[in-house]
């Protein structure tokens, strides 16, 4: 964490203004110490909090969607639901099973919320707003993300119970099948930013269009494109609905969470939700702008608040895609991802480079620029879309 | 184009999401505790004891321990043991009456069976649900104490099966007093010219009364 | 801004329009064909600007080099360049192109493959314009590739007809012997002078610096290196042209449906060799200073060009297929832009190029749209009497045959036909290019003549020429065009006005008289009208009656007629030479396997067998026990070494870590010794 | 700065033994991505953060998981134990092989005259390793890509069942 | 001993350890795993050589170390493909049973 801006406004500067005022006393190297447990904390109380108003806003909009009013009985609003739910779950009986192994079994939902954890230290939450500099950082989120997969598996097979270990297959299979297109819908944005770092990656697409079109990557037909798969993807990779098959609890009882119980099912929730939080914020730093205003004359409003903005949006999409769409099957979800999302991701590398390589376009040229960027985006994807709907069509049904 | 039905899905319930804040009557749901539906007429749940009079319910308890539900109830949820002694009934009729009679609630499973085989209309579906008890031994043990219910409330709940069974149990009580005034005529008289046939009035009065669904 | 640099919009336009070709299903037939036609409008248009900016700086080679990818220490650089050779070819090119792809919306709209044929033909027209606009020898040769693959696959268009499908893998198979004498001539150049870019500022392979390095006589025999390259080179536009010994392919390739024999034949393909000529002339020219060296690289090109115009003409007087005899009229005349390319003057050969191109599209469209109204019928015999029926087809194909006999002074074929044979009798060497040209000028006319007056004079001799009717606009505004194009596109190289040349050479050609030698000019223009007179004698005077009459010069002169007609037995001599000399190969082969060394193998084995006899008497005379135990040993050897062979993976594996201790300690002890 | 590299050694080397000695496969996986992870802790020691990164990323994202995979595909597999005096007689050579071996490496390690200069790690950053790998190395680059391409294509057709599909199990 | 030997011993020590599990187990898994091990311990040498090495200009072995990574993921894969055909025809993956091609 670097001294912050010290052009901007009070507003923008507070974190870094309070974090000064509550270490300025402290010798060097001790500061530096304090400073990045200060950073850890606020990490940590902040999606800590987010997570548990994200429970109360997911079954509020989700009763809401369903036309009931939600939970609306612990408090104001039922603002105190998670409160309430963290104690039931603090105080309900850990119950390991005897056929179990009991140390991976307690590992399992620690190094999951580990690891879920460790990805939050890339992500620009604003104008230098990130907790760890790193030259590679958004390789390190997704080396901190794919071992994610190994806890989950851990709980599926540590459980030693049948549902738990099919969740824990169904897992991987859909971990490793998506992360192939994450990871390949986040090329092009390094292509284009030309460089791995999340805050330069956002640095890099501050500016305006005739100004008012902002330069996020979304904007751009091939960065459209990367979006939706990635979007697709990180609903995937945190084990949403519609591809939440390893916790299916109409097959699965409740996957690989079956066998736990008390505090380790809630540090799983919280895990998960801490992914999606994640994802969400790297979705926001990769395409939609990160800390960037939309509009250059919104610029006075403090970057981490347009941040935050941005993932309360995107996890608002996310509570709204589970309460509308239905789960997927398993082998549907292999083949959505390696016969759609797997080629379209490569066919927009290559927009991506042809929108790199024709940066000098101008006048008229520009004009073919999009025309080619939107045939390169929008054809793969009615082609693909046309090869994975073929033979789909209303079900027959054979005896009735 | 792949994701037209996918973006219709969303469009319905963002629909639903917006609507349910300014259309009230979009809501399914109700306050329950505070607001509470009208049960309709047809739901049934538990039985319970059919006594005359809620001053003395003991006292008017139209069963008369024959134990026949007893011996049909599929889960043996019912306990009865008979009383030794006869106490009159409505009609003034002495009849034998139940000591104890226990239902366990944690087990009877509603299948109305009591009801249909009982002779004397004297155990009726309730239509209580908030049987929940913070003791689980012994407070969904049900005894007759609890179970019975004065008629009056089965007219309340069930008014079409309650008027039914009224107007039958009026019609037997008639014939009965009928038949005793003419027993009474027929002691005062001393040849009677032609007796009646011993109609059985209580088994007569079902028959025009379809089964009850 | 440098318009080289946009070059590549001109190849990339039909080339998308091949890709959507590609990627349309079957019934799109209108999206496929609109987005060839559109491309190629771009294309047109695109080329006009780029003519334009050619033509403000003819000499000028305005170039727009890239690096294409790095490998090690090298790079691969690929260009585009930008002259008036090159503007002209890709005007030329993309309007005859369009005007093709327009006439095959009439003439292709009953076939299913619709779709199909159009993704081709614009690939087609893709690799030919990636031919014309490519600054590197390398990016030519792969659109020369391409060429041939589309080619390939046009011609075999109507696959399930055997000989359509032979056609085009013989056309595929003859180019490419052509193409790997190409190749050969590529690495060389590129091993001598390192770079494959024709202009690079200096650099180039024929810029000064690098033709100089070429033409000192480095081979045997005083040659000189840039002789051999270009005479490789050579054998590549000789298998694409359609030169002599490799020119059997050509009029097999009519099995093609018409508008692809128009764009192979006409604009494209047969041209790209020509073209390839003209733009390598500064390296086939290097060696004409050389005058110590035995043979010069355009001598042979002359040579080639005058036998094949010779040849192409005498066997065009003899066939009686319509298209065939266009064919052979192509190879003719393609002859003579050789020619004129051997004798130096490679402007004329681009002039005639131009020409060529419209008035041969014009004929071939011409019978393509004769071929559509009869249904298919190719038979000169069994048509005729088309003149009345089909007014428009009729003029604009005797305009199209009066430019490719070379009448005087209107039709554009005359004019550079002069031109090539003014530069032929100027040209020292020899005068046997001028002889053969004189004499294909006039059996030019008369064979073209012939082919008019059988088609469309006297009645016709078959119901399908009976039903005929005038085709579509869309077929013969096309024709219309085409014709124009070939009247006026003659007067842009006048020698009174010598606009063409002055902008292909750069230079301003001084404007001389209207004739240039009027003695030249006279004899061909007598021998034009002999043709011509000869042709109306034989077939107009009396026009054939019916399908079965014999041929008046069949009836004779049988014997020449027939070797004619058998395109002088060149595919059945290939048959026997080449076809013979690898069926002799194979035989000596099977023979030395067979006798040779199986023989000396059975002798082998046959003292092996007296050796073990005698070994065998030996044995059991005495030394039984000695070898028995020697190969008792040998077997236990082997037993003990099988042993190892465990099939233990991690046997192995412990084998070589404990070599390796082993090693390594007997290593350091070897050291500390 | 030593004694972090003596940690993450320890826990690397502890872990990997672990792995080898232990008894369920599942668990040798596990701490198999302990040790791996305790590599990539190493190189972050030595300042290679890319190469750490990727480190995880591929062993701990797809190695294992592959491992995984297998090893439940493969759990109907028969026993695992050997007789146990061949079992032991194994355990012993391989134990004196590898014993052997690390007795070599170590004294030549020791032995060797190894110098060391320069206490910072060289500066190098993504931007520059990305121009590395696509200049000087791009032939290396496209050879390794085509290799893992039809490692890949080689890996599906060896485990494919070679079981068709059965019709009408289309969505 | 300096940093540099300690790195190399270390790396040894982790070869020696891959080495002695491929050898002694009979699970081809955990062979390949051992395998493993043993790349992950070569590779270790090539970062504590660049580490060190007098000349820090060119990043040679961290890009060595990438392709070895590289290299290293294909090999598990057709490895571990290899295991699952093994086991498809042979109901095992133990190594001392797939001796089929025994001389």
């Amino acid at each position: 964490m670097s001294a912050g801006p010290t052009d901007a406004h009070l507003l923008e500067r507070a974190p870094f203004l309070l974090r000064d005022w509550l270490t300025h006393a402290l010798p060097e190297p001790l500061r530096w110490f304090a400073n990045t447990l200060i950073a850890i904390a606020a990490i940590l109380a902040i999606f800590g909090t987010l997570f548990a108003l994200l429970t109360l806003v997911e079954r509020k909009v989700l009763g809401r969607v369903q036309n009931r009013p939600g939970p609306n009985r612990t408090g104001w609003f039922g603002i105190l639901q998670p409160v309430a739910d963290g104690i039931k779950m603090l105080t309900k009986e850990d119950i390991v099973p005897r056929a179990a192994d009991p140390l991976l079994h307690f590992l399992a939902p620690v190094a999951l919320l580990g690891f879920s954890v460790l990805t939050f230290a890339v992500i620009p939450y604003g104008r230098d707003l990130v907790a760890v500099r790193l030259d590679a950082g958004v390789l390190y989120f997704f080396a901190a993300g794919s071992a994610t997969e190994l806890s989950i598996f851990m709980a599926g097979w540590s459980s030693n119970n049948k549902y738990a270990l099919v969740a824990a297959m169904r897992a991987l299979a859909q971990l490793i099948s998506y992360e192939l297109p994450l990871l390949l819908s986040a090329v092009p944005v390094v292509l284009a930013a030309g460089t791995l770092s999340a805050p330069d990656i956002v640095e890099s697409q501050g500016g305006f269009t005739w100004g008012f079109v902002p330069h996020w990557h979304v904007f751009t037909p091939w960065g459209a494109a990367a979006f939706l798969v990635f979007f697709i993807s990180a609903l995937s990779e945190s084990n949403r609905s519609p591809f939440d098959l390893p916790e299916a609890e109409s097959e699965l009882i409740a996957g690989h969470l079956t066998e736990y119980s008390g505090f380790k099912y809630a540090l799983f929730f919280m895990a998960e939700y801490f992914g999606m939080c994640s994802l969400c914020g790297m979705a926001v730093t990769l395409f939609l702008g990160g800390w960037q205003a939309p509009l250059a004359a919104l610029e006075f409003i403090p970057s981490y608040a347009w941040f935050a903005l941005k993932l309360c949006a995107l996890l608002l999409v996310f509570i709204w895609i589970r309460a509308t769409l239905p789960r997927l099957r398993m082998d549907q979800l292999t083949r959505f991802a390696w016969k759609f999302l797997v080629p379209l991701a490569l066919v927009n590398l290559a927009a991506s480079a042809f929108w790199s390589l024709s940066f000098g376009w101008a006048g008229p040229m520009q004009a073919l620029r999009w025309a080619i960027g939107i045939a390169l985006a929008v054809g793969p994807f009615v082609l693909l879309g046309r090869r994975l709907g073929a033979g789909i069509g209303p079900r027959t049904y054979r005896y009735a | 184009m792949l994701g037209t039905g996918l973006l219709q899905g969303l469009a319905v319930t963002a629909r639903n999401f917006l609507g349910s804040f300014y259309d009230r009557r979009r809501f399914v749901t109700t306050q329950y505790p505070e607001q509470r539906t009208a049960l309709p007429e047809a739901y049934r749940n538990f039985p319970f004891l059919v006594c005359e009079s809620a001053d003395d319910p003991m006292g008017t308890l139209r069963c008369v321990a024959c134990q026949i539900c007893e011996k049909e109830c599929p889960p043996q949820c019912i306990y009865i043991e008979k009383s030794k002694d006869k106490k009159p009934d409505a009609n003034g009729k002495p009849q034998i009456y139940p000591a104890v009679f226990d239902i366990d609630t944690a087990v009877c499973m509603s299948c109305q069976i009591c009801v249909e085989v009982c002779p004397f209309d004297a155990i009726k579906m309730d239509q209580v649900f908030e049987l929940a008890a913070t003791d689980r031994f012994g407070a969904l043990l049900m005894d007759r104490h609890a179970l019975a219910k004065p008629n009056s409330y089965f007219q309340s709940i069930h008014p079409t099966e309650a008027g039914e069974v009224d107007s039958r149990l009026l019609a037997a009580r008639l014939a009965a007093e009928e038949k005793a005034r003419t027993a009474a005529a027929a002691k005062a008289a001393p040849k009677p010219a032609a007796p009646k046939p011993p109609a059985a009035p209580s088994a007569e009065a079902p028959k025009p009364s379809p089964p009850l669904a | 801004m440098n318009p080289a640099s946009h070059l590549w919009v001109i190849p990339a336009l039909p080339l998308l329009a091949a890709a959507l070709g590609a990627l349309t299903p079957r019934g799109g037939r209108r999206l496929a064909a609109g987005a060839a036609i559109a491309a190629m409008a771009g294309a047109l248009i695109a080329s006009c600007f780029a003519l334009h900016a050619a033509l403000a700086a003819p000499a000028a080679h305005l170039t727009c080099n890239f690096e294409w990818f790095r490998l090690g220490g090298g790079a691969v650089r690929l260009g585009w360049l930008l002259d008036p050779l090159n503007g002209l070819m890709c005007v030329m090119v993309s309007l005859v192109s369009l005007l093709i792809f327009i006439f095959s919306l009439g003439y292709m709209d009953e076939d299913e493959n619709f779709t199909r044929f159009f993704c081709f033909l614009a690939l087609f027209a893709a690799a030919m314009l990636g031919v014309v606009v490519s600054n590197s020898l390398l990016l030519l040769f792969v659109s020369w590739e391409l060429v041939g693959l589309s080619s390939y696959l046009l011609i075999g268009f109507w696959f399930h007809k055997p000989s359509a499908a032979a056609a085009a893998k013989k056309a595929f198979i003859v180019t490419r012997i052509g193409d790997l004498g190409f190749f050969i001539g590529l690495v060389w150049l590129y091993d001598s002078t390192g770079s494959l870019l024709l202009y690079d500022g200096g650099r180039g392979i024929l810029e000064a610096h690098a033709l100089a390095g070429l033409a000192a006589p480095a081979l045997a025999g005083g040659l000189a290196a840039s002789t051999a390259i270009g005479l490789l080179i050579f054998c590549g536009a000789a298998g694409k042209s359609g030169q002599f010994p490799l020119h059997v392919w050509l009029p097999d390739a009519m099995e093609g449906p018409t508008p692809v024999s128009a764009l192979i034949h006409a604009a494209t393909m047969v041209a790209a060799g020509v073209f390839l000529m003209a733009r390598v002339f500064p390296l086939m020219a290097a060696d004409q200073a050389l005058a110590s060296a035995p043979l010069h690289a355009l001598t042979v090109v002359a040579g080639i060009g005058a036998v094949t115009a010779l040849m192409g003409a005498a066997i065009a007087v003899a066939q009686d297929d319509l298209k065939k005899v266009l064919a052979f009229s192509t190879v003719s005349q393609l002859g003579y832009m050789m020619l004129a390319v051997g004798v130096g003057s490679w402007v004329a050969a681009i002039f005639h190029l131009l020409t060529h191109a419209f008035f041969k599209a014009l004929l071939f469209l011409g019978a393509g749209s004769v071929i559509h109204a009869t249904h298919h019928e190719q038979d000169i015999r069994r048509l005729g009497g088309l003149g009345g029926r089909m007014r428009v087809t009729f003029a604009t194909f005797a305009v199209g045959m009066m430019a490719l006999a070379g009448v005087p002074f209107v039709f554009s074929g005359f004019w550079s036909k002069e031109s090539i044979l003014h530069a032929a009798m100027e040209w020292e060497v020899s005068r046997l290019p001028l002889w053969a040209g004189l004499a294909g000028v006039v059996l030019t006319a008369y064979y073209m003549t012939r082919l008019t007056f059988e088609v469309f004079a006297g009645r016709p001799r078959s119901h399908a020429a009976e039903q005929a009717r005038e085709s579509p606009a869309v077929i013969t505004v096309p024709l219309l065009v085409l014709a124009a194009g070939a009247i006026l596109l003659g007067f842009l190289g006048t020698p009174a006005w010598p606009w063409l040349q002055s902008q292909l050479t750069g230079a301003a050609v001084p404007s001389g008289p209207l004739i240039e030698s009027p003695v030249l000019t006279a004899v061909s223009v007598i021998l034009v009208a002999l043709g011509l007179g000869a042709g109306w004698y034989l077939y107009g005077r009396r026009p054939r009656s019916d399908a079965g009459a014999a041929d008046p010069v069949a009836a004779a002169f049988p014997a020449v007629f027939a070797f004619l007609a058998a395109r002088m037995k060149l595919d059945e001599l290939y048959a026997l030479t080449v076809g013979r000399l690898s069926s002799a190969l194979s035989w000596l082969a099977d023979f030395l396997d067979r006798r040779v060394w199986d023989g000396a193998i059975r002798l082998l084995a046959r003292l092996g067998e007296l050796a073990g006899l005698m070994n065998g008497e030996a044995d059991r005379d005495g030394l039984n026990a000695g070898f028995d135990a020697v190969s008792e040993g040998f077997r236990r050897a082997g037993r003990a070494y099988s042993r190892a062979q465990s099939g233990d993976a991690q046997g192995y594996l412990r084998a070589l870590a404990v070599g390796f201790v082993v090693l390594v300690v007997l290593v350091l002890m070897g050291c500390s010794r | 700065m030593s004694a972090a590299l003596a940690i993450v050694a320890l826990a690397t080397l502890g872990s990997a033994a672990a792995a080898m000695l232990g008894r369920s496969l599942l668990r040798s996986i596990f701490m198999l991505a302990v040790s791996w992870a305790g590599v990539a802790a190493f190189y972050m020691w030595a300042g290679a953060q890319f190469v750490a990164f990727a480190q995880v990323l591929i062993y701990l994202g797809a190695i294992s998981m592959v491992a995984l995979f297998a090893v439940l595909l493969t759990r109907q597999s028969r026993d695992e134990a050997s007789p146990p005096p061949a079992a032991l007689r194994r355990a012993i050579l391989a134990v004196v092989a590898a014993a052997g071996v690390a007795a070599v490496l170590l004294w030549a390690v020791a032995h060797s005259p190894l110098a060391v200069s320069g206490s910072l790690a060289p500066a190098t950053s993504v931007r520059q390793l990305g121009f590395d790998l696509m200049g000087r190395h791009a032939a290396a680059l496209l050879v390794v890509g085509v290799l893992l391409t039809i490692a890949l294509l080689g890996a599906v057709v060896l485990a494919a069942d070679g079981a068709q599909e059965r019709p009408g199990d289309e969505p | 001993m300096n940093a540099l030997q300690l790195c190399l011993a270390f790396s040894s020590l982790l070869f020696a350890v891959g080495l002695a599990g491929a050898l002694a187990r009979s699970n081809a898994i955990i062979v390949l795993l051992g395998l493993e091990l043993m790349l992950n311990a070569a590779n270790i040498n090539f970062i504590a050589f660049w580490r060190f090495s007098p000349s820090s200009a060119p990043a040679t072995g961290v890009i060595f170390v990438l392709f070895s990574i590289a290299v290293a993921a294909a090999e598990a894969a057709v490895g571990m493909a290899l295991v699952i055909a093994i086991y498809r025809h042979q109901k095992t993956i133990r190594l001392p049973d797939a001796t089929d091609l025994k001389g």
